[in-house]
């Protein structure tokens, strides 16, 4: 029993990540029907960003644990976020009227360069977090002791996507975001700038995916340049999981995979582990061509 | 008369036939990387570009050969070359009962399925499925092939194996452009509704083309493992799924040529900045990026087809 | 000569290579209700959605009160004061009725002035107000219409454009959606009307124009049009 | 003889009855008309006998064989073809690779005859070439037959899915208003090639806006309100009928 909730404390934890990174993708999807690759590289800059401001500016040390990663993870969500947009102005902006395949290309290629980008300037060794910048803390809660880290990253992911949710449902500029994901004709009737809710969705989600990389930092200690790569890919699963382009099912397909993962890991096999997300996956789509919480559209002929 | 285009054949044969006596066997073996790699290209084009399913994940079906051929010729010492039907057959199969029940998926859930294959496949080398694989350090010692009593052994006698399987791919690969196989596949990227509404077997031709395409791979498979004598999990992994599907869109999607020529710009024009070490894949990542944008439809996009037709209508003066 | 609101010249419109406006020219006055007829691919609504700015013109202008529409993109169209009501309605299936109405004000700032046209429009179809945090696709086809009109209201428009909007409607309905209309236009909102249903649009209308293969045929006052042999035959139905 | 006959067919999308009830039945070697306003569910009636849509409720048969559940390909390889009414070519495709598209199901040659092109796979694919270049004869494209789908004009692009749907050699053809988007002389050039499919034993079944077009050509009309069949019978009598009257010329206000 203990192990069964250490390890759903852990897939919890690791699932809000996985979350995070998916709300990413599925934003960009939802308005534009684009698959952003490169958003697993974002996440990565986000974990090396992290790091540098952390030791260069000594955040932790000046202000305390909590506001300086409080004021770190701000200043690493502004930059990837402007690191996102100027992604979508170079590498995606130009595709627009192309075909589909072309923008998935264009996509992988720039995944390569930001990849190596980050391997050009750091390095190509795993880096370190520091061991000391949160209290090596336990909470005791439901008979069992949870490192500090996994409840706040737990806790301040749920906050990041309660207030998305909050944006993209109760606000006029997020009404319009998703009414520009349903119908961007229509949209465009309505006095919706198309473009400009494009430029939101790649400041907000990068946003949210350089918060993700830096908890990644946090969580795990150590970084590496391919590191976005493998939780890219589980991301996306999660997206396609809840049903790729819907919010709510990005979060719910996040946790859920974070969780089946640890779950898997524990009580099947450790070197499964990977596969087990996909094969869920599949299984799931299978059933559910459009994934957990997708709509099923019949097309009209 | 001689027509243009068998001049044009015989020269370009001619180049292939005496290249590599013209170079060091470094940049012989970059040509039969690149043939290699222009044959799985060829492969996937009938997947992507003919049929435009959004696979990701062809290595894994090149995987499958591979492997096929190492585990049987280490095992049973059956001759490598044998086994290339087999390796065909293998990732054929294997393709047949993965696609089957995610064949009707629209495409980015394609898409994500494909890149899942392809994960739990290497996962499941690296963990030494059924005991036979290897784990992470893959299968060693696979035999040489033997063709007519010699042993194929240089990257030059490779390269002429290399050649004269992908001049048969490419023959057959355009027979069957021209066909009521390959045109049925077209039909289906441009419009499935209409396709099925025309009277063919939408579902049916997707999983054809997933097992064509994989048959293919696997075969290539099995041309590796030869080539390498030794396979590792690794060689298999999304990165190549990724190459392969560049190949194909960068070159021209649906085209032979095209995939050729983006076999010899994404797997030949790294190696000649060689000396940019490490920021090699820099400059390859925004090549990508910028060639997408300069030539969307690829470099050399595909003609449509000619056919001969049938005399009385040829000349005739219609619209009457 | 009376000032125009609308005023479309010369316009042309293609799609690929193909040209499917070959050279418009419409004239619609404040305060009137013109109406557009012709059978389905002559070309009625690509004429609206280049007004909107949906479609780009390949030759020719479109002035708005002597703005020229044709330059801006689609999002500015709405600015000038221009609605579409587009074909299909288009309503944004997964968002509330509520939510629909609130995209429509989406360029309008004063949330007083919002407030009170979405009371008027309220007024107008009751069943909006009543169903308000209903999801829009879950609405059947004739109360879609109503929120697809009053979504296209909530901008305060000086023109409103209409793409059939008896589209897949019951007469009775169709009828109520026409009387709207008037009681729309006697607001002093100026109507541009797309229709099949001939004969109701004409009764509505004030002026018509005959649009066919791209073309511009025919143009007369409405009660003129109703009595043209031509037009009886090709579009009040052969069989009567 | 009747050819099709369907019967209390239904359909609803998401609580919108597309379809109510629909019965009428298609007599061999005639032309039948599909009319009513826009919306009333003509063309989901169409997809319902191509197997585009499944139904809810209700039969369909054809040739005394229930099509009902049978996927698109099988309805069509049994001699129903059909047009949409958005045309739908192969755009990237030349005119006559569109038509051999019909070809299709009349041919065998898998993928081993087509990578080897066997002997018989040639003989199939010459007849097949003639056969197409004859269906884009009947329907006047021949002279076309190179030019790619996309580049032809809309007027052609109706005869092009014509001849596709001719290629298949059915016994009966649905065409969704195949006079959309032609002028006078193409609408009338549709007239005479419509004559001309009678004349080879092909049963029409036909949507279309253009009454002066269905009034000439159709036996028989259905006519369909609201998702509802609310009239049946020869020209004379549907000119006549005042329910039809009301529904189809709209709102009659007694002011």
């Amino acid at each position: 029993m203990e192990q069964f909730l250490q390890q759903l404390t852990n897939g919890l934890a690791v699932g809000s990540i996985y979350a995070l990174i998916a709300l990413g993708y599925t934003m960009v999807y939802g308005v534009l029907k684009l698959i952003n690759f490169a958003h697993s590289e974002l996440v990565t800059l986000g974990a090396y960003l992290g790091l540098t401001l952390l030791t260069s500016f000594a955040l932790t040390d000046r202000m305390g644990p909590l506001l300086g990663i409080l004021l770190l993870a701000v200043m690493v969500m502004g930059l990837i976020a402007l690191v996102g947009a100027m992604l979508d102005r170079v590498a995606y902006r130009p595709l627009r009227q192309s075909p589909r395949l072309s923008a998935v290309v264009s996509a992988l290629g720039a995944s390569i360069f930001l990849q190596n980008t980050i391997m050009l300037i750091y390095g190509a060794r795993f880096l370190n977090y520091p061991h000391d910048i949160l209290p090596k803390m336990t909470i005791h809660m439901m008979g069992i002791d949870v490192p500090l880290v996994r409840i706040l990253i737990l806790f301040v992911s749920l906050v990041m996507m309660g207030g998305l949710f909050f944006f993209i449902q109760k606000t006029r500029i997020g009404t319009a975001i998703r009414a520009a994901a349903i119908d961007q004709g229509a949209a465009k009737l309505m006095g919706i700038d198309v473009n400009r809710v494009v430029l939101l969705v790649f400041l907000v989600g990068p946003a949210l995916g350089g918060a993700a990389g830096l908890m990644l930092g946090l969580y795990y200690g150590q970084i590496n340049f391919t590191m976005g790569w493998s939780y890219g890919l589980k991301a996306f699963t999660a997206a396609i999981l809840g049903g790729i382009g819907n919010i709510p099912g990005a979060m719910l397909g996040g946790l859920l995979l974070g969780v089946i993962e640890a779950m898997g890991a524990t009580y099947i096999s450790f070197a499964w582990k990977d596969a087990i997300a996909f094969l869920v996956l599949i299984l799931i789509l299978i059933v559910r061509p459009t994934g957990l919480l997708g709509e099923r559209v019949a097309e009209k002929v | 008369m001689i027509q243009p285009k068998t001049i044009a054949l015989i020269i370009t044969t001619g180049i292939l036939v005496s290249l590599p006596h013209f170079l060091n066997p470094y940049w012989v073996d970059v040509l039969n990387n690149i043939g290699i790699y222009a044959i799985l290209g060829l492969s996937l084009n009938i997947i992507v570009g003919h049929t435009g399913l959004f696979n990701l994940g062809h290595a894994s079906f090149y995987a499958v050969g591979a492997y096929t051929a190492a585990i049987l010729n280490t095992k049973y010492q059956i001759p490598i070359l044998w086994l290339i039907p087999v390796c065909g057959l293998s990732a054929g199969l294997f393709a047949m009962i993965i696609a089957r029940p995610i064949i009707h998926l629209r495409g980015d859930y394609l898409c994500i399925v494909t890149i899942g294959v392809n994960e739990i496949v290497r996962i499941a080398l690296i963990n030494n499925v059924f005991g036979l694989t290897g784990g992470s350090n893959g299968i060693f010692g696979i035999d040489r092939p033997n063709v007519f009593g010699m042993t194929i052994r240089t990257p030059m006698e490779f390269y002429y194996l290399i050649l004269v399987f992908g001049a048969v791919t490419i023959f057959l690969f355009r027979q069957l452009e021209y066909s009521r196989f390959g045109r049925a596949l077209n039909y289906l990227r441009e419009d499935e509704t209409a396709a099925e509404g025309s009277g063919i077997n939408t579902a049916h031709y997707k999983l054809a083309a997933f097992v064509v395409g994989a048959v293919w791979a696997g075969m290539v498979g099995n041309i590796y493992a030869a080539k390498m004598t030794i396979i590792s999990p690794e060689s298999f992994a999304f990165w190549e799924s990724v190459i392969i599907f560049a190949i194909v869109i960068l070159g021209g999607s649906g085209s032979i040529p095209g995939v050729i020529l983006g076999a010899v710009l994404i797997v030949g024009l790294p190696e000649l900045f060689r000396d940019l070490a490490s920021a090699r894949m820099f400059f390859f990542g925004a090549a990508m990026v910028a060639m997408m944008i300069f030539r969307t439809q690829g470099i050399l996009p595909p003609r449509p087809r000619q056919y001969a037709l049938p005399q009385n209508h040829a000349s005739e003066e219609g619209g009457k | 000569m009376i000032d125009m609101l609308l005023e479309i010249v010369d316009l042309h419109v293609s799609y690929g290579n193909i040209e499917v406006l070959h050279g418009i020219n419409l004239k619609v006055a404040q305060g009137e209700i013109v109406t557009i007829l012709g059978a389905n691919g002559a070309g009625k609504s690509t004429t609206l959605l280049t007004i909107s700015g949906l479609v780009r013109a390949a030759k020719g202008a479109i002035y708005f009160d002597k703005t020229p529409l044709h330059k801006l993109h689609a999002h500015k169209v709405v600015k000038e004061g221009i609605a579409q009501v587009p074909e299909g309605r288009r309503v944004f299936g997964t968002l509330t009725v509520q939510e629909n109405l609130n995209l429509g004000a989406f360029v309008s700032r004063d949330s007083a002035r919002v407030k009170r046209t979405r009371e008027w429009i309220h007024q107008l179809f009751p069943i909006l107000a009543e169903r308000r945090h209903q999801l829009a696709g879950t609405l059947s086809g004739g109360e879609q219409q109503m929120l697809a009109i009053g979504r296209a209201l909530m901008s305060e428009p000086r023109i409103l454009l209409l793409d059939e909007p008896s589209l897949g409607l019951a007469p009775l309905l169709v009828k109520t959606i026409f009387q709207t209309l008037r009681q729309i236009n006697e607001t002093g909102v100026t109507v541009l009307l797309v229709e099949q249903n001939a004969r109701a649009a004409l009764k509505l209308a004030n002026r018509g124009y005959v649009l066919e293969l791209g073309k511009i045929v025919l143009e007369d006052e409405a009660k003129a049009l109703i009595s043209n042999p031509e037009v009886q035959q090709a579009y009040l139905g052969g069989i009567a | 003889m009747t050819l099709l006959s369907v019967s209390r067919l239904t359909k609803s999308f998401g609580g919108l009855m597309a379809v109510n009830s629909v019965s009428f039945e298609v007599a061999s070697d005639s032309v039948v008309g599909l009319i009513g306003p826009n919306g009333a569910g003509k063309t989901t009636v169409f997809n319902l006998i191509t197997g585009i849509y499944r139904a809810d409720q209700g039969e369909i048969l054809f040739k005394d064989k229930s099509i009902v559940r049978l996927p698109t390909h099988r309805i069509i390889s049994q001699g129903i073809a059909r047009t949409f009414q958005t045309i739908r070519l192969f755009q990237n495709l030349s005119a006559l690779e569109n038509v051999l598209a019909g070809c299709h199901c009349q041919m065998k040659s898998g993928v081993i005859a087509s990578l080897f092109h066997t002997p018989r796979q040639r003989r199939e694919e010459k007849m097949a070439l003639e056969e197409a270049m004859e269906a884009l004869a009947f329907v006047g494209l021949d002279s076309s037959a190179m030019q790619l789908a996309k580049n032809l004009s809309y007027g052609k692009q109706r005869l092009l899915e014509i001849a596709r749907a001719l290629a298949t050699r059915p016994s009966l053809i649905v065409l969704d208003e195949p006079a959309g988007g032609m002028n006078e002389y193409e609408t009338w050039q549709l007239v005479a090639l419509i004559e001309k499919m009678k004349e080879r034993g092909i049963t029409v079944l036909l949507i279309e806006h253009d009454m002066s077009l269905v009034m000439k050509v159709c036996e028989n009309i259905v006519v369909l309100e609201y998702g509802s069949k609310i009239a049946e019978g020869t020209p004379d009598e549907i000119k006549t009928d005042p329910r039809v009257i009301e529904a189809y010329l709209g709102v009659e206000e007694d002011d």
